[in-house]
């Protein structure tokens, strides 16, 4: 029988296979579809303490391969999403990661009291691919201090049972250091990658094509740039979770993450090409796996770091 | 579960029929459970592109008239555009081959409970969801003034067999290739003073939908509007295709056009508000 | 009239379509498909100072759009370029950009010495998104510093009269810091992007599929970080002129980045698909900047950056 | 203009005929200038996946057979194993759609000036080209013993009216569901001893080819390889196709197997280079 079980450190999943933040709605829309007790988790989408409009329309484009989105978190804030979206995941009986997103180091530290000790809850994603408002709008995760400080916000504000996991963006020159940085700030894990930084220029208008001008790049486009990410973090840390993610959108997709080391993958923009298409590659991963002859999931992890005589 | 998207389904949809109807192509989809529980007003989204396709997302298409008896069974009808890339490829496709579809999608026109005398204003292509919702009010006894507006002739499409459920038929063209010569909006003022309309339908681009949001204000009509933002997943999910809504509450909320809408209140969308977060929008 | 000409600081071309360095050999292999004369100008493979032969076998990987490729900058070394190369190109009657590349600063000097004052060479670009030998093989233009240094020894060294072009890595926490260093240091010009760092792997070995395990990803799959990149570029830096690249396949692909900013626009990876690709988009962008009203094409460079009231 | 690509154009060429023989499809296009410039071991290079693929680089297939004449004009035939997503597309296009395609590329087979005993060895699809290169050389007067293996029976390519070209044919299997059980290399050497070969042809997996390398040195045989790198472009611009090929001079070089290849000098090729540059490799 094969075992396609996973931890997130001390997160144990029946299997690897997430919803990536912000690509799955509150979970009610995608469960028309698959029951989300089927996902190793849902990931929510990044929760803020406000309620949030998110940005002006367009938010989208379309480009090869892949897609542009300047959504800016909208969500209702964390009241009522502990008020409404979590009650009803809880009632499905689905595991859950939360998303937390803050605009300052204190919000994380305020988002991180709120998500403590919820049932159901199995971790906590945090977004540091934010713009940080009171250091000129720079991303907390593209600057070592201030990964760290909100990374240390939530360590210290959790408590130690719930696994944090940090978000980071790819668009950093050394991802490396980033991640040695907050696992060195208490992160249990990584979550790799966010969107990269794109922009479209509509060529009937002459104008950037989202109101935001820049958005987050993701699909299929971006999955080399993933898979590189999560290879470079596996290498230099060995033991850490990693939640991969990038353009994953079948079962051969996922395999090249986990391989390059993710212990888990999350499925994001495939879902709105294709609503099934966490389950589907949730059967796809596992065949490839049992075909290439192993018998637990966890022996793939990073298995194309193995020694060239082996 | 939860009620959204609760009837929909993703399906292998196999095309029955293809053909060039002016500036569009009509497409008929052989699919039994979307035939059989699609309401007008609801959409469905399709794959495009192939199995190597560039275009990872789906493209939203407007059902224009659903049927679950026929021939080959249920079915859906489709008014499509070859425009871009993606409908291009649709509308190229040979009889036989099979799309993935996802639908029916959002919300549908509201019938009235008893008859009314309604309007239903289509531009372009978004006179598609109008003649399903025709049949309907006409069978419930509603008068059925349609007027269809594009930017010339051929782009106007109104089939023959589609004006049977109409009370009259107003043609408006930008270029006065026929019809009027003028907009939607120019013939709707007389139209409503002469039959006293009590309801306005509309579907088509937002400029339009605005316009005609303001003869309704005018007149002091309901007006469900049908909305087209661009979809990035047309379920709900990605957040992409909102607009600004009014609801119930006073409360304006970036809501999706894609469960919330495609058909929403006209009265309670906030117009002309792309590039912008309208003033008091709940969580700015 | 339509006037398709453009200035690169000094250099003044016909036309704004260029070959990538690294993408159109020698020249001589695409001169069967159109006579070079047509392009605004080619620009040759990165030269080092010595012969090299490149990275190991697998060097390329087809992506969702793009491709990675290693090929690790194989070719003949200044002399035998200067012997053979450079006098082909002339008899031809070509507009010539030498590409440069070294592993040391002082590599640099040097190859700006052999490059000044050839005849049809109006402009050197210097690639600066490769490993610096003496530094941890850390990229050059990753880093404020080495950035620096490379430009100004090449500053220094070739004179005044010929324009160089700083070639920059989009692989940085922010780029338009790195701009304005070797602006500062005496670039005349940019060349953006180089390719994105990226890796695949191979689902049957289970091992990355390139022999040097990373490579640079190009192609419509980067276009988005491409029109990113020189948008804010443009932005920040009004008059610098800059070559514009990544992911160009079409007129509009070309119109997206000109509008972005950009005075020219190398193609790469498209000439791979299309040998014709340079001609294809040449007169595409042609007939697209016409039917724009466009009179001249100076007149598109950075319009998408023009006030909203405008 | 130089030397490189001489004979190579872009053109559209419309698919006149696709079979599938086995494993393989044999497919002809209607293409004048290839069709009468293509040499034996030449190969083209072709667009796959339509006006949105995400495949974004050609596919490259040797040439099996060219005419310049024909009822619909000159003409080339194929030989493609679909394989992944490229050739699959490929393989699955109907009568009369048109691909585009540049041809013909790379190095031909060199044909001996007076008649000679040869042997063609073919690895799976890498019979195609051998076949062209045998009515030549029969022609020329020249002994062509064939020996073609694969991993089982429907792998082998081998039409009947191509062996008439051939003085005799061997086949061989990996799984021995035709012909002899094993590999082209067990049947070489006896082969060659009876007909006391001069010059061996190959075509096929790079390990195949290094195999035949050996017994070509071991009984002093002059050998044809066609080598397969990966390729990006297919007309030198990229390097990304490179082997080690040790030139007149006696310097190694990393060379391109899209122009200094498909075919190349077997002896002078460092076998087994995969995810290494031999030591004393210029520039190394
Ligand atoms: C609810 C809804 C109903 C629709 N009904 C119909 C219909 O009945 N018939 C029909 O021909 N088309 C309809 N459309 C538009 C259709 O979905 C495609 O956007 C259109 O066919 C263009 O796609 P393309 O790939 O050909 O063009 P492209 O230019 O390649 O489209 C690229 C992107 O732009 C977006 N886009 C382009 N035009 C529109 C538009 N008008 N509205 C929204 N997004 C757009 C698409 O989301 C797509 O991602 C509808 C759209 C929506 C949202
Ligand atoms: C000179 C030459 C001649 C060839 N002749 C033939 C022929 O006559 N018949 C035939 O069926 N195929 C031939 N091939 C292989 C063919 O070009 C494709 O690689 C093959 O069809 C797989 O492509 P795909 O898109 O189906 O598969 P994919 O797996 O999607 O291919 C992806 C990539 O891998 C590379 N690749 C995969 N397999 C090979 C291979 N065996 N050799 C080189 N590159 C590969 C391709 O370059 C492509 O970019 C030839 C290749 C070369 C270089
Ligand atoms: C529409 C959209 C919304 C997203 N929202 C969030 C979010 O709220 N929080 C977050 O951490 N990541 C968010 N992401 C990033 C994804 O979670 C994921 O990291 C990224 O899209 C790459 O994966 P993919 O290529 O599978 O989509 C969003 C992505 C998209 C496309
Ligand atoms: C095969 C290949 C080789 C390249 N070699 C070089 C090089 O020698 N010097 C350089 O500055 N850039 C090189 N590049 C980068 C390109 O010049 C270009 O910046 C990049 O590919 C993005 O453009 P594209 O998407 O149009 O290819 C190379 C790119 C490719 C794909
Ligand atoms: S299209 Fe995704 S939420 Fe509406
Ligand atoms: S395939 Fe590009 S150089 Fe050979």
């Amino acid at each position: 029988m094969f075992d396609y079980s996973t931890n997130l450190g001390k997160a144990q999943l029946p299997n690897p296979i997430l919803t990536a933040s912000g690509c799955a709605g509150s979970g009610k829309e995608l469960s028309q579809f698959f029951p989300l007790t089927e996902l190793g988790a849902i990931v929510t989408k990044s929760i803020m303490l406000k309620p949030r409009s998110g940005r002006a329309t367009p938010r989208m484009a379309e480009t090869p391969s892949g897609m542009l989105n300047s959504i800016g978190l909208q969500g209702p804030g964390i009241d009522l999403f502990l008020e409404n979206d979590i009650p009803w995941l809880q009632s499905q009986g689905a595991r859950i990661i939360v998303s937390i997103a803050g605009e300052t180091v204190e919000d994380y530290a305020s988002l991180a009291r709120r998500v403590r000790n919820l049932p159901n809850v199995i971790g906590v994603e945090v977004n540091i691919s934010c713009p940080n408002v009171e250091n000129r709008g720079m991303v907390f995760s593209c600057q070592p201090d201030t990964a760290r400080a909100a990374i240390e916000n939530v360590r210290r504000n959790i408590g130690g049972e719930i696994p944090i996991f940090a978000k980071l963006s790819p668009d950093v020159t050394d991802i490396v250091s980033i991640a040695r940085e907050v696992v060195n700030a208490g992160a249990d894990g990584l979550a790799l990658i966010n969107t990269v930084l794109g922009m479209v220029i509509d060529v009937n208008t002459m104008r950037p094509k989202l109101a935001q001008k820049t958005g987050g790049l993701s699909g299929p486009a971006i999955r080399p740039i993933a898979v590189r990410a999560i290879y470079q973090v596996r290498a230099a840390l060995q033991k850490v979770p990693i939640i991969g993610m990038g353009g994953v959108a079948s079962g051969k997709d996922a395999l090249e993450l986990i391989l390059a080391g993710a212990n888990a993958v999350s499925v994001g923009t495939a879902t709105f090409g294709n609503p099934g298409a966490a389950m589907q590659i949730k059967s796809e991963l596992e065949t490839a796996l049992i075909e290439r002859g192993f018998e637990n999931f966890v022996d793939a992890v990073g298995y194309a770091h193995r020694m060239e005589t082996q | 579960m939860s009620a959204i998207n609760a009837r929909a389904i993703q399906t292998s949809a196999e095309i029955i029929s293809n053909k060039k109807i002016g500036a569009y192509h009509h497409m008929v989809f052989a699919v039994d459970s979307i035939g059989a529980t699609a309401r007008p007003g609801n959409f469905v989204a399709i794959s495009v592109g192939g199995p190597s396709s560039s275009m990872i997302l789906r493209r939203a298409f407007a059902i224009y008239r659903a049927s679950d008896k026929g021939s080959a069974g249920g079915h859906i009808e489709l008014v499509v555009a070859p425009h871009g890339q993606g409908s291009k490829w649709l509308t190229s496709l040979p009889l036989h081959e099979k799309v993935d579809m996802v639908g029916p999608l959002g919300t549908s026109f509201g019938i009235p409970t008893q008859p009314a005398r309604t309007i239903l204003v289509g531009g372009g292509y978004g006179s598609a969801p109008l003649f399903g919702l025709a049949e309907i009010l006409k069978t419930r006894g509603c008068r059925v003034d349609m007027v269809l507006g594009a930017s010339s002739a051929g782009k106007i499409y109104a089939p023959l067999d589609g004006k049977r459920s109409v009370t009259s038929m107003t043609i408006t063209t930008d270029d006065g290739s026929a019809g009027l010569h003028g907009r939607v909006s120019d013939a709707l003022p007389k139209l409503i003073e002469e039959n006293d309309s009590e309801i306005i339908y509309s579907c088509g681009p937002m400029a339009m939908l605005e316009a005609i949001q303001s003869i309704a204000d005018r007149y002091g009509l309901v007006h469900q509007a049908s909305v087209e933002e661009s979809m990035a997943c047309g379920i709900g999910v990605c957040m992409t295709c909102v607009v600004p809504l009014r609801g119930d509450d006073g409360i304006v909320r970036m809501s999706r056009t894609c469960i919330d809408g495609p058909v929403m209140d006209g009265s309670s969308v906030v117009w002309n508000s792309k590039g912008i977060i309208p003033e008091g929008t709940w969580g700015l």
